[in-house]
């Protein structure tokens, strides 16, 4: 082999795995590329001098080696992540929604009444974020789990119990529920009433 | 392999205490392959394909009556074998015992070929095996995970700059409000405030009786809750027993309830 | 800004993405960086020519732009997981081609083109990952939902647009197999079928 083939062969492992990787874990993938470590770090410090210049470097870590962004360049990178506060997809609030008022109940039924699939993804950032957790299993085929909403849900939204989310047929638009929540606010509980508009 | 000289006579497998003498004339594998191999048709138009390619028919002139013949071995097959026999494959039976009796009604000599009763078989089969033939090549590209690798690097600051989003009450109802009239259950199935604190605690209960698998029934009346809260909470073990998500054993009589975890 | 310092910067944030990047979003993240789109296409083009000799490669895909392993050596990276990748099951594989090919289309024309049900879960575990998603109902009755793929489905399988997808095999329609039926039934009459086995 060429050794400028170990060499990308060395890169493209080194920008594939997601984490550092040791000079161990090198050698043992590589076993028919490098022959021994010294090799390997001499690749290794090759790579580093063929990224001088880039935004990115091939640094040494605890664990190993990895490629990372530049320092002077990561405030740019930085953006990435702070576009704008994150904000909940409809789908998402669909799900907590459901979750919240027909708890326990299992992604099949959220599913069921949504008309379409819940993704792994909102489960598990609902999960994340300590609003929904498991609280049993339904007995039947596949043993779905069923989700209920947390203490961290009610204390989120300032609220003591789920007595407290306001009913259903009490939503009317958006202008009735702001005016419920500030009467809320204002007054504290007892006051909702039970007068039901069927 | 294909071996014309099978004698009938000796048995083959045993179903169901019967002895199965013959299989399909162009059908020697061994019996235990047999049923993985039949799992494999997607349905019944894969099956005529397979029995068309086998033969290397053209689609366009397929012999009918053969054909008809080897499918209906095939699927007599799979009911001895107690496969889920698709309801396709009867439709796909029943089509083809049509098309054979209609070809052997003499035709009016003025009807054109457009009306050959063939003519549908055709077409499905073939818009299936293009479709068929697209899932193999989709499967030929290459797949990030198998032949395709991201290249990625880490940047530092990433995990400081992660926020969670921000969500109001009222855009939660908002978004329960538009479901639930998605759902058009608005009107039917309103959300009441006591059902609510019967969902609540059915919650409740569930997460109090899912670690050990067992709570005692009468611990799941809190005294403080009074009438009400007795209620409620009966009503919530009614529901989930409705729902079998718990059940309640006694081990004797006038022993203590237990709410179990199914 | 030199025009060096505006590579590695479009550089170090298409490798920290972790997702291809689109010419929009780099535009929107480096409003300050590039002044419009065709700046950014000279840099994306000047960032593949730098790579050339790589083990990696920046590549255009459904969503975007990504840096990816080049494909010759792809075969050493695979050694990084232990565990195979996943294989798809025909009616998996059968069913997202048909939405793939036809879309926006139908479960019932999906059926109907297949000849047997296509299973709930198939259609659910596509869209858990991503590839289809619903772009509509149909207007008949039962109103059912129109499936289409993603750009996700895209990166996926390497392909920048869907013209990319292999080209559908001939089909001969209608008309063409009730003439090829004529010619066949004039120049052979009477001996099809029973004869032929095998």
């Amino acid at each position: 082999m060429q050794h400028e083939e170990r060499l990308v062969i060395v890169e493209a492992l080194l920008f594939a795995a997601g984490k550092p990787l040791s000079l161990e874990q090198l050698a043992r993938l590589l076993p028919d590329v490098v022959q021994d470590k010294s090799q390997l770090r001499a690749l290794l410090e090759q790579l580093q001098q063929r990224y001088e210049g880039h935004g990115i470097e091939l640094v040494e870590v605890g664990s190993g080696y990895r490629f990372q962004v530049r320092q002077p360049y990561s405030h740019w990178v930085g953006r990435l992540w702070e576009e704008k506060p994150p904000r909940y997809s409809r789908a998402t609030l669909e799900t907590l929604a459901l979750i919240a008022y027909r708890q326990p109940i299992t992604r099949g039924e959220i599913e069921e009444i949504r008309g379409v699939s819940v993704s792994s993804n909102i489960i598990k950032s609902l999960q994340e974020r300590e609003w929904i957790r498991v609280v049993g299993h339904r007995d039947v085929p596949g043993r779905p789990a069923l989700y209920a909403t947390t203490r961290q849900f009610l204390d989120y939204f300032n609220l003591k119990s789920l007595e407290q989310l306001p009913p259903l047929s009490e939503i009317r638009d958006l202008e009735d529920i702001a005016r419920e929540l500030e009467q809320h606010e204002a007054s504290a509980p007892a006051s909702r009433s039970e007068s039901d508009t069927a | 392999m294909h071996d014309e000289h099978t004698p009938d006579l000796e048995p083959i497998a045993k179903i169901r205490g019967e002895e199965i003498t013959h299989l399909p004339r162009d059908l020697y594998i061994p019996p235990q392959a047999l049923e993985v191999f039949l799992e494999t048709f997607e349905g019944p138009l894969d099956l005529l394909l397979y029995l068309i390619k086998k033969q290397n028919i053209d689609i366009l002139d397929i012999p009918i009556a053969e054909i008809t013949r080897q499918y209906m071995e095939y699927v007599e097959l799979m009911k001895e074998l107690q496969l889920e026999l698709a309801a396709e494959y009867l439709v796909m039976a029943a089509m083809l015992a049509e098309i054979k009796s209609r070809m052997l009604l003499p035709r009016p000599v003025e009807e054109d070929d457009e009306h050959d009763p063939r003519a549908e078989l055709i077409r499905r089969l073939q818009e299936y095996e293009r479709y068929k033939q697209a899932a193999e090549d989709l499967e030929a590209l290459p797949q990030v995970g198998r032949d395709i690798f991201p290249a990625e690097a880490v940047a530092i600051q990433r995990e400081q700059a992660r926020r969670q989003p921000e969500v109001s009450l009222a855009e939660l109802l908002t978004a329960l409000k538009q479901v639930m009239q998605r759902a058009e259950m608005y009107t039917h199935h309103q959300i009441r405030k006591d059902a609510l604190s019967v969902r609540a605690r059915m919650s409740e209960i569930m997460s109090r009786i899912d670690s050990s698998g067992y709570r005692r029934f009468t611990e799941l009346f809190p005294r403080h809750e009074g009438r009400q809260g007795v209620v409620v909470t009966f009503l919530a073990l009614l529901e989930l027993v409705k729902a079998s998500l718990v059940e309640l054993v006694q081990a004797e009589p006038y022993g203590p309830i237990h709410v179990k975890a199914v």
